[in-house]
């Protein structure tokens, strides 16, 4: 196992990343079969021992089935407009999927309620750094800053922001980033690292 | 059906919004459905996109016959996506407990080229093209540069540099190592501040388009 | 009353609510539109309640999470009633595009691209319609494709929404002669590089199956330079990066932009240079374009919602902080 | 859908070039220049009724061989027509030909006016190709000359990529070299990191109250070191809370994310010497949707009110939710991405944050063993160099530039071709 790891990423191929995508989709399409009997084994077990919820369970099967069933039965084109699955997608999926994203509008603002706090210097400048750029955004900071120079209005101190110290910052992460990366990959590939394997 | 279908919506936006309240059988009911809905389309869609374009038609592609029943193109097996085939097969083997073990063949393939892909990739992408463009001179060659932009360059300078510091981890964040070290971690917030900032607008655009959808699409209250 | 009771009635309220409203949009009743007064009394009273947590807060009752969740629904739905005129100020990238637009003569023809998804249609639709009422207005003809699979359908979904105003409607425009949506192609930016030589060949038909050259506005159109001006609405890959640097760098074409927030600032290097002439960016942009054009759309509103939005969250921030140094001052540090 | 994140399969087309790029060969370089030898192609396209446009042709047509390679391209460029002008211009585009091994004449691609390259990526090795580009006007076409036959060429090793080679030798050999010498016993300083100091914290503190643990790894899968080095923690801290034996929940969205999770519990709990106290019920696999999976866990978390959550590996816009609703149930928190997007959200709504790189350096830290801390001490020589190499930079662009010394900037030039990757 140790060898595969170790040859696999300098195997002189150049279709070895092609192939390396290809095989990692067709695992996946395995996989999620195992997540799927997972899914199916946890609600019919609540529904069989009656646990709490388990009315619920009883609506993740049935629409796991319904859709599966569905997309299965309607071919290759399963997705062109007009087919069942294409429906259940517009009319089910979509309307969750953006719902639970817009949700964040308001966690956004919970998060700012409670976090930003000038508890010490540091939390100030992530409160003033936030404060300005937010403000800066709508019109109604240039409308009070508009007494201002036009250099020191609010939109352009948060471009300024936006341009500058943000880059540095984004940038020291980055780089801390990809040089973690490339230790963990290293640890990995030598064999240091095997949490994830059991630790044969 | 139309109807139904905007009703349909309707019950369910409300009901995710309403896990804003507090958890309750509403939201429980949505989320259920959805568990369900996305479980099973992924199915699907891996199903036919990965499983049945890519490997099943990859190895036994179509053979394309023109009206006259000739044989027109043939596109050559791609019989490489046997192996993933094979791999995907041992993964399937944790069903049967006694050779599930046998699975983490599969697993330590995908960590194992994971690791050798991303290592080189990240090096040169992030770490190398990052420290190029930091590269830059803080005012331009004919001083023409406003204030702003040089002291603006200064401050990159600086928050980079320092930024790194902070991410040391074999020095002691202790004397002139530990300011620039704090230093760092100003720079950092700033930027956790700014992004946190910047990300609210795109948020809220999100939600005024749900709160749309109730009063505008569903209930017809907004033209 | 228990609150599994006062649960449950609010649940009907709601219910009830819907219906009627429902029931009234299939009846065809108008919109709910608040007057300024109106508006302006709903303002001062958010304001006047913000201000009593304020006070709460320093009393030391600090107020939870729920309360928040529904200033920020508040912020964001009752806006949408309101009829408020916010001073816009005009920034100069959107008066580009409006002043490129006015320099179009009659029967100029305009390429419009929707590169983008429903997810970005609160930013983008606005602007789409806004673009689309200027040119029927100004009967300039209008050629629609998209980039993104989902883009023609928001291309129809404007169109419908602008022929069904009143001064559109009575200039009778027709399908194929004033406009024409030539649907989706798969292939990012090759094909903006295809369509440099010919339309036809990257757009065999129009989205409804009609052959190119059977269309009375397109005929005659071998490539770009056929077009006097090209609009594209973007929020990401293939979007306004690859026009510019296909369509306006190799083939000169002359190109404004509306983008979503999160992307419009990395498209300034190309203002600058002048590759683009004009860009909207995001909802501000959007709500400037429909000042100008004086299409009365949900641009506008939406702006009305977002900046109170954004005044929501700076007020909590503030209440917050006051909470916060209520609480240190009481009980000394404490993290 | 537009915010899913993108799979990384486009890296992989990088990573292609890139592994490729190191394989060798030194293949002669071949360039075919044209030769006069004019081809007959006959003017198409005549509309009646109108003059023909005819153009100029383009001049100093080259076919090379493209440079570290396999041997699958062939680089064309020429001199555009006279005739192609900015303005007023009578081209309308090129069309470019080619003749394989002394074969017809082919047309591979029509181009744009004003191209002046093009780069074949059809060819294949051992066979001959030569080629002509016509300039095409409205209604007719001009053939340039043809060049001599040329065939592609395969090397084995990318020259230009030699410097980003060099560097990852570099950096990997100062992690390797720090593992060895803590391999043999030597002691490395390591600095403190907060949230990784409150991991024994947090689990007793789910001991004390009789309350689970939960574990999220993030919504990506098994191809993101982000998720490894989630997983990787995941063993540290499995190895934990089965000492302390608390009960821990993992629900996933990746199948494969479930199945080494799971490897990876029983592991530790085998370690701990208690395998009877696994049960594969610790991880779920709920829906490979983001929202899905969100609204999912979101119920968990309401519904079994965790004392401690981790939030550890590659998030995106659910970041947020799931932290803000973890908060609201009063979990202590420990969170960590190498998302830059996404650390501001867990920075404001969790109360210990790995950030960036801290992630991947959490497993070491954790295990305490001196091999590990050894990688640590290689990735700060990373930094270093990248410190260094910043301060020379600037310095010597703002001085070379200001005051236009040749030496000075010769040196900015050589530092940034040290590090440019094309």
């Amino acid at each position: 196992m140790f060898v595969i790891q170790y040859f696999i990423p300098h195997y002189p191929f150049n279709r070895m990343s092609h192939w390396f995508s290809d095989w990692f989709a067709i695992i996946l399409a395995c996989a999620i079969v195992l997540g799927a009997l997972n899914l199916m084994k946890i609600s019919i077990q609540k529904v069989i021992k009656k646990k709490p919820g388990w009315g619920y369970a009883v609506v993740i099967i049935a629409s796991f089935l319904l859709i599966t069933i569905i997309g299965l039965s309607e071919g290759e084109g399963f997705r062109e407009p007009g087919t069942w699955f294409d429906w259940l997608y517009v009319y089910v999926y979509t309307p969750c999927s953006s719902t639970m994203f817009a949700i964040l509008g308001f966690f956004v603002a919970s998060a700012s309620y409670r976090a930003f706090r000038a508890r010490n210097f540091e939390a100030t400048l992530l409160l003033l750094a936030a404060f300005f750029v937010m403000i800066g955004r709508v019109p109604v900071g240039d409308i009070i800053s508009g007494f201002m120079p036009e250099g020191a209005r609010l939109s352009n101190l948060a471009s300024w922001i936006m341009t500058f110290p943000q880059t540095a910052g984004q940038r020291a992460i980055m780089i801390g980033i990809a040089l973690g990366i490339v230790s963990t990959s290293l640890r990995v590939i030598l064999g240091i690292e095997r949490a994830h394997l059991a630790g044969e | 059906m139309e109807h139904f279908a905007l009703w349909l919506g309707g019950f369910l936006t409300l009901g995710i919004f309403s896990f804003l309240y507090k958890d309750n059988p509403w939201y429980k009911l949505t989320e259920a459905i959805y568990v369900g809905i996305s479980a099973g389309y992924f199915v699907v869609v891996y199903f036919w996109d990965n499983f049945y374009s890519k490997f099943w038609v990859g190895v036994f592609p179509h053979k394309r016959l023109n009206e006259a029943g000739e044989l027109v193109a043939g596109v050559e097996p791609d019989y490489w996506l046997i192996i993933g085939g094979v791999l995907g097969l041992l993964m399937l083997m944790r069903l049967l407990p006694k050779v599930g073990w046998i699975s983490r063949w599969p697993l330590a393939f995908i960590v194992g080229a994971t690791a050798g892909l991303w290592l080189i990739n990240y090096f040169a992408s992030f770490v190398m093209v990052q420290i190029q463009n930091t590269v830059t001179p803080l005012f331009g060659a004919d001083y023409n540069a406003s204030l702003f932009v040089i002291v603006g360059n200064i401050v990159v300078a600086v928050g980079t540099f320092t930024g790194l510091i902070y991410f040391f981890f074999s020095k002691e964040h202790k004397g002139a190592f530990g300011s620039a070290a704090r230093v760092g971690i100003f720079f950092l917030m700033i930027t956790f501040g700014a992004s946190f900032g910047y990300t609210v607008m795109s948020r809220m655009s999100l939600l005024i388009g749900r709160i749309d959808f109730l009063f505008g699409d569903w209930l017809g209250m907004i033209r | 009353m228990s609150t599994k009771a006062k649960e449950i009635l609010a649940l009907a309220l709601i219910f009830a609510f819907s219906l009627i409203f429902y029931i009234g949009k299939v009846l065809g009743w108008g919109a709910v539109r608040f007057s300024t007064t109106v508006s302006l009394i709903v303002i001062l009273l958010v304001a006047l309640s913000l201000l009593w947590i304020l006070i709460l807060t320093i009393r030391g009752h600090l107020v939870e999470r729920r309360i928040v969740f529904l200033y920020v629904g508040i912020a964001v739905a009752l806006p949408l009633f309101m009829t408020l005129s916010q001073r816009i100020a005009i920034s100069p990238e959107v008066e580009a595009v409006y002043n490129t637009l006015e320099g179009l003569p009659e029967g100029s023809k305009v390429l419009v691209s929707f590169d983008y998804d429903p997810p970005s249609a609160p930013e983008l639709q606005p602007m789409a319609e806004a673009f689309l009422y200027y040119c029927f207005e100004h009967d300039l003809k209008v050629i629609m494709m998209g980039l993104w699979p989902q883009g023609p359908m928001q291309a129809n979904m404007a169109i419908e929404k602008v022929l069904s105003d009143e001064k559109i409607k009575s200039k009778n425009l027709k399908y194929g002669e004033d406009y024409v949506n030539l649907g989706f192609q798969a292939g990012y930016e090759f094909v903006i590089q295809r369509m440099g030589s010919d339309f036809r060949s990257m757009f065999p038909t129009d989205y409804r199956g009609t052959p190119y050259e059977q269309i009375p506005l397109v005929k005659n159109v071998k490539n770009f330079s056929n077009i006097d001006y090209c609009f594209n609405l973007s929020s990401g890959f293939p979007g306004t990066r690859e026009w510019v640097q296909i369509a306006v760098d190799r083939y000169g074409v002359t190109l404004g932009a509306g983008n979503t927030a999160v992307q419009a600032p990395q498209m300034y290097p190309f203002m600058r240079a002048g590759q683009l002439v004009g860009l909207l960016g995001g909802m501000v942009g959007a709500a400037e374009f429909e000042f100008l054009t004086k299409w009365i759309g949900k641009g506008t509103k939406f702006m009305i919602s977002q900046s109170f939005a954004h005044v929501i969250v700076i007020a909590f921030i503030i209440i917050g902080n006051v909470a916060f140094f209520r609480s240190e001052r009481k009980t000394g540090l404490k993290r | 859908m537009s915010s899913h994140p993108m799979t990384s399969r486009p890296l992989y087309f990088i990573i292609l070039s890139f592994l490729f790029t190191f394989f060798p060969s030194c293949g002669g370089s071949s360039i075919a220049l044209a030769q006069a030898e004019p081809i007959d192609i006959a003017t198409t396209q005549m509309i009646p009724d109108s003059e023909q446009v005819v153009v100029e042709p383009v001049t100093s047509l080259i076919a090379a061989d493209h440079k570290y390679d396999d041997g699958g391209m062939i680089d064309l460029s020429w001199v555009p027509s006279i005739d192609d002008q900015l303005v007023a211009s009578r081209v309308i585009g090129y069309k470019v030909y080619r003749i394989e091994d002394e074969g017809e004449p082919e047309m591979i691609s029509e181009l744009a006016p004003g191209s002046n390259t093009y780069n074949d990526q059809s060819v294949e090795r051992g066979k001959l190709y030569s080629y002509f580009v016509s300039t095409l006007s409205i209604n007719a076409e001009t053939p340039s000359v043809r060049t001599a036959p040329i065939e592609p060429q395969r090397e084995w090793l990318n020259y230009e990529l030699l410097n980003v080679l060099i560097m990852a030798l570099v950096l990997g050999g100062a992690v390797i070299y720090f593992i060895e010498t803590a391999r043999r016993g030597k002691k490395l300083f390591v600095r403190k990191i907060a949230g990784l100091e409150a991991v024994d914290e947090a689990i007793g503190r789910a001991t004390e109250m009789g309350r689970p643990i939960l574990f999220i790894p993030g919504i990506l899968d098994m191809d993101d070191v982000q998720t490894l080095a989630a997983l990787t923690i995941l063993g540290r801290v499995a190895r934990i809370i089965a000492d302390y034996d608390t009960k821990i929940f993992m629900p996933v969205s990746r199948s494969l994310v479930m199945t080494a999770g799971r490897e990876t519990i029983k592991a530790s709990y085998q370690a701990a010497g208690r395998p009877d106290a696994y049960s594969d019920d610790m991880v779920t696999y709920i829906t490979d949707e983001q929202f899905g999976y969100v609204a999912a866990v979101d119920g968990i978390m309401v519904r079994e009110k965790p004392a401690t959550c981790f939030l550890l590996g590659a998030f995106f816009a659910e970041s947020l939710i799931l932290a803000e609703t973890g908060n609201s149930v009063g979990a202590i928190q420990i969170a960590g991405t190498a998302r830059p997007a996404q650390l501001p959200f867990f920075i404001a709504a969790c109360d210990f944050t790995l950030i960036g790189e801290e992630l991947f350096a959490a497993s070491a830290y954790l295990s305490g063993e001196p091999k590990q801390m050894g990688s640590l001490k290689g990735q700060d020589v990373g930094k270093a160099i990248a410190m260094a190499a910043i301060l020379i930079g600037i310095l010597t662009v703002t001085i070379g530039d200001a005051w236009n010394v040749e030496w000075i900037q010769n040196i900015t030039t050589g530092l940034v071709d040290v590090f440019s990757t094309r």
